[in-house]
């Protein structure tokens, strides 16, 4: 494997920071109350940035879940508008998917596993050449649309990259709890397609496998299974508490080294950039956070039309009608 | 309504205007098979898959023929899985796809209902209008074939019930064939329901609609009372009217045709008229489409209405075995009793 | 209704007398955790599982000290797949057992639908009653919390037009209490559907059930017209009927209970003498659970009706995110606007 | 492997003659119009009645698909009771299932594999040591919930086996255009659960293999995936015409040898009975087979009323009210 070049490693390092200074702070905006719920991702920032940096936005799509906000920084997706899917602004992020390369962020488990396949079948109907790449939990992969999708992609041999993040838990529930067997990329050989289990913390294996199958995918050979390990540092989200089923000695064993430090020491190891450089891009984060704080504050409550606007693309007289009443009884007083 | 209108593609795709252009007397088999052919013809990027939909052309014979003509990447059978088939097609409209799915009884809808539900219906949402999800879900539906279990069931009330679907179901093949095209013309997913017991009986098919497909139609005019009913209640109604204008009993045969959203103008005008109503389905009695059916009614004629509106369906049990089937499924004596009811109605 | 009715075990397994003696202040949670504490005890064939069920007691802490108390065999977290824990509840209710499965939110009972519909709800008929379905599916349910998509829905009209299911949903910690013991005695499958908004709020739970459980109840007496609501709309029509009493307007409130099967007897009773009806509920409008309680009402009260039954409920879309939750769920204005409906009515 | 005794293998021809008859003499039946469809087995009789026999029936219990007519008989099932369900008199057949330790026959592909998993859980956890034996096919191995049912058995350590009859076909698709990959066995791998994969034709194998799954579960070891090769020599069910989509030569081909004429020539071959002693098993063989004809023919229509009869355990006034209504309407005329 070889190494990524400098300006690549350091131009990961300002995203993983920036990833991670705005996970910590919409944790706090929570608390705070600025926002009403938030998923973190703390611990997988290598995982995200890594996978998502890994994509070619001209021709790549991603679908994920509800925890991809790492992946989206990557993909350079306006912060505001994904993060306005935890302001409560819109289920699916105020961003726009389809220039974003990244849909609409999706809250059932694996629910968009089979629109990655899909999607993926799209561009071999249509003699183009991008790969799909889907992500998803170790918990989800208990799903029954997994398997559906798998086996979907592997008898179309779509350009479709599955992307597990194995972080350890399910909420409550750990993965040997949850994948019998214990791989998730060990199922990938039931339907004749690889499955690589990665360090989901080592940012650079992740920028390489990715590349490598999407790559592969986008080449004719059909999907690729990649199983990348790391752990959910946080909780589930801000409305669960970890130490009901996990203890702080548990965490810190499981967790292993932290991919920022990782990252971190890599570059100073190599003498690619000093403390200072580095200093420097955590400032950078935190402006650039606070930018998103102040435009998602100042982001209003949704205007309630909107919820009739939208349903489909040829309104109904019916949808109209209630619409109208509803203007009707909420202008009154 | 135009054929250009519901020849225009959602997706942007060029469109060569395919369509019959002189009556034809065919099965509503034979209607819908050549609306897909027509479909595949004239928008590039609509795909026909499903179990068994290729080679075969469809266990109802409904796809005959379309895989040799317009080859296998546009007509192709997928593995045996619903949910799958739902999620292929989601992420196929995502790809400026029109997708045309199939599932290949209603029963088996039910695995793809957390796709249909979750994603199709809400896709178009949760993008705020930049994901269309312009598919159409073919359902052969409804009973009366002596099949096994799950092969007989009626989803309507289900689907109708689901922000974000139209859903829509032919009673005859003229309508079969019209409304299926204006489907696959529509931007938003539709749920077309094939009403199997009726795949096989031959009448003509124009050219040309006859009236506006978005809403119901009148399929017979009459003066006594209106009987509102869909896919292949529609025919039985008719021949209950026959049977009733023996007696004198004038009665109007309202074929709903859109499940969702429903035509309340043509509802109200009719029951205006007539003052009574009977809805007739084949789904259960509670909670099925006929509860909304007759509360439109009862909502827009309050003051007209003579008696309190009618239902003669399906009861409240699973669909049974083929011995049963007759019994379930409202029949003719079923039907005159409901007429019955509202036509001797006395204000206590 | 006695305590020992419903502390019978459907599969006759021994039964323990288990049962609050003396009345308590409870949350909804804490009066669903001692239900679900006393079923174990009570009958030793009951079973608790679902998604983090277990050691984290639910997202909603209904199961909290479960697992501790009756081991990790009764009370247990399965794999992250409904269409798995409703199978899983089919084969354990096959072998004798009395499943409690939780689907963790609302919208995530999609994925079970296959499950429920074409097997829980149809074991004991398929096999002519020899295995019945014990089964109760405690299912978070309706809106108001602020929550991410799909954890605000309201399923009862798809659960309700499914033979061979009951449905019901409490609308206090009382009524929470005395319905799950109730519904785990049941030898038939039913959902059961916790209004999640409610989870939090205090009231006291009564030894005694106080009125037959297997209706409907009136929640306040009232003489001008009567607000039919389950699950979280119950509290919020009773704030509604004090507002309309400063106004003079006496309102009376029915809290359904079963929305399957609905308690027809109570509902025309009540209509029979407020001769006005509205009824209210999260679920979109059309084709909502609000068609059948009306289409009902009308039919039994027809005569006596002064105006057509109104429906105050969700809009026809999907249910919207935090900021725009208090637009959809019907709120006191839309439910006042709903009663002034009714109350101006005249003949046209 | 050891051979079975002979009058194991004279037991199983027996069965095996008999299910062969009753297929042929219900293809028949449908186009005399005594019954309104049928899905035949033939071709699969080792297959089924192979594995019906390995099970313990004071112990096991299983789940069958719509095509188990062979596993229904070597049970010992009631066949008229079996049988009418294809007469249309009631869907799940009217034999007691929980007596014939044979879950009610089931049209969902698919639909009862999780049945199977809860009542083997149910076992453990009652302390008692049968298994579940869940039929399913080559096409329903497709389906999520299969996929959901092989996690939850590993995971829960079910005694369960599940006994994939590979026919080749599901209705008009090819194994190798619904199984990615090419293998259903392969996909135990990935769960951490034996696969095999048998020659579903060879009942002896059947018998032996299914011996060992269901030992080894009631042991505690867990599930079992066994993969029986074989081939559905007739239509997907009477409704169906194969010549649409395969040719005879293709069948004459991939049918390979027929698994009555294989056991038949192992009995000749090893002296264990002559062809008198087999053509007198064949008489009755047609005997039995005339009298469930007999029986399924004078079974009277079912009586209406039995559509309300087992909704519920405890019926409710609307049911009865419905059930009063259709009385009346339909004594009338
Ligand atoms: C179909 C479905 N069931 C249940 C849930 C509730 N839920 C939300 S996240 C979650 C755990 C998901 O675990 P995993 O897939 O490992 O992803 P992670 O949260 O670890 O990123 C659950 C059970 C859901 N969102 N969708
Ligand atoms: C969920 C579901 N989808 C579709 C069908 C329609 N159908 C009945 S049998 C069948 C093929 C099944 O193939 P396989 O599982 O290989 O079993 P086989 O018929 O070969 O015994 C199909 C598609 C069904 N019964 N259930
Ligand atoms: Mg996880
Ligand atoms: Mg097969």
């Amino acid at each position: 494997m070889e190494p990524l070049p400098a300006e690549e490693l350091l131009g990961l390092y300002a995203l993983m920071t920036e990833v991670r200074h705005l996970d910590r702070a919409a944790v706090a905006w929570q608390r705070q109350g600025i926002i009403p719920g938030y998923a973190p991702l703390l611990g997988q920032e290598a995982a995200q940035v890594g996978s998502g940096f890994a994509m070619d936005r001209t021709l790549d799509f991603a679908f994920p879940t509800y925890r991809e906000m790492g992946v989206a920084r990557a993909l350079d997706v306006d912060m505001t508008g994904y993060m306005a899917t935890h302001k409560a602004s819109w289920h699916g992020g105020l961003y726009n998917p389809v220039t974003s390369r990244l849909a609409p962020i999706q809250a059932v488990v694996a629910g968009s596993v089979l629109h990655a396949v899909g999607w993926a079948h799209g561009q071999t109907l249509a003699g183009e050449s991008g790969a799909a790449l889907s992500y998803f939990g170790d918990g989800a992969s208990s799903q029954g649309d997994v398997h559906e999708a798998m086996n979907f992609a592997a008898i179309l041999r779509a350009p479709v990259v599955f992307f597990v993040q194995n972080n350890g838990w399910a909420i409550s529930v750990p993965t040997e709890k949850q994948v019998a067997g214990g791989s998730v990329a060990a199922r990938g050989a039931g339907y004749g397609i690889p499955g690589v289990t990665i360090d989901g913390n080592d940012i650079e294996a992740v920028v390489h496998t990715t590349r490598w199958a999407l790559e592969r995918a986008r080449s004719g050979q059909g999907p690729v299974l990649i199983e990348a390990l790391t752990y959910r540092r946080g909780p589930h989200s801000t409305a669960d508490d970890p130490g009901r089923y996990r203890t702080l000695d548990e965490e810190r064993e499981s967790a292993g080294p932290d991919p920022m430090e990782r990252l971190r020491d890599r570059i100073l190891g190599a003498g690619i950039a000093d403390m200072e450089a580095l200093a420097g891009m955590e400032r950078e984060a935190a402006a650039a956070v606070d930018q998103v704080r102040i435009k998602l504050t100042g982001l209003g409550t949704q205007p309630g039309a909107e919820m009739f606007n939208f349903v489909f693309q040829e309104s109904t007289d019916s949808l109209n009608q209630q619409a109208e009443q509803w203007r009707k009884e909420s202008d009154h007083d | 309504m135009t054929e250009t209108t519901y020849a225009q593609s959602a997706t942007g795709a060029e469109v060569h205007t395919t369509h019959i252009q002189e009556p034809r007397v065919l099965s509503m088999q034979q209607a819908l098979n050549t609306a897909l052919d027509e479909i595949l013809a004239s928008n590039t990027k609509a795909l026909v898959f499903g179990e068994d939909v290729g080679h075969l052309g469809g266990v109802f014979r409904v796809t005959d023929g379309l895989q040799a003509k317009h080859g296998s990447s546009r007509v192709f059978d997928t593995p045996l899985a619903e949910s799958g088939i739902l999620g292929l097609a989601a992420g196929l409209a995502m790809a400026g796809f029109t997708p045309l799915p199939e599932v290949q009884f209603d029963g088996f809808a039910y695995p793809a209902i957390n796709q249909i539900v979750c994603q199709i219906a809400r896709l178009n949402y949760r993008s705020r209008g930049t994901m269309p999800m312009p598919i159409t879900l073919r359902v052969p539906s409804f009973g009366g074939i002596r099949a096994p279990e799950h092969h007989g069931e009626s989803l309507e009330a289900l689907f109708a019930h689901v922000p974000g679907l139209k859903v829509v179901s032919p009673a005859d093949p003229h309508q079969a064939y019209h409304l299926l095209r204006y489907a696959a013309a529509s931007p938003d997913p539709v749920i077309f329901m094939e009403p199997k017991a009726r795949y096989w009986q031959k009448a003509p098919v124009e050219a040309a609609p006859g009236d506006d497909l978005a809403g119901a139609r009148i399929a017979r005019h009459g003066r006594h009372l209106t009987l509102v009913a869909w896919g292949a209640m529609v025919a039985r109604c008719l021949q209950v009217a026959e049977l009733a204008a023996e007696d004198g009993i004038d009665v109007e045969v309202l074929d709903l045709r859109w499940l969702s959203p429903i035509d309340g103008v043509t509802l109200a005008e009719s029951v205006g008229r007539t003052r009574r109503a009977v809805v007739v389905h084949e789904a259960p009695l509670t909670s099925g489409l006929g509860a909304e059916v007759a509360q439109l009614i009862t909502a827009s004629c309050f003051d007209t209405l003579r008696s309190p509106v009618e239902r003669v369906t399906g009861f409240d049990v699973p669909y049974p075995s083929g011995d049963l089937e007759d019994e379930y499924v409202p029949n003719v004596d079923r039907i005159l009793y409901g007429i019955q009811r509202v036509l001797e109605y006395k204000r206590g």
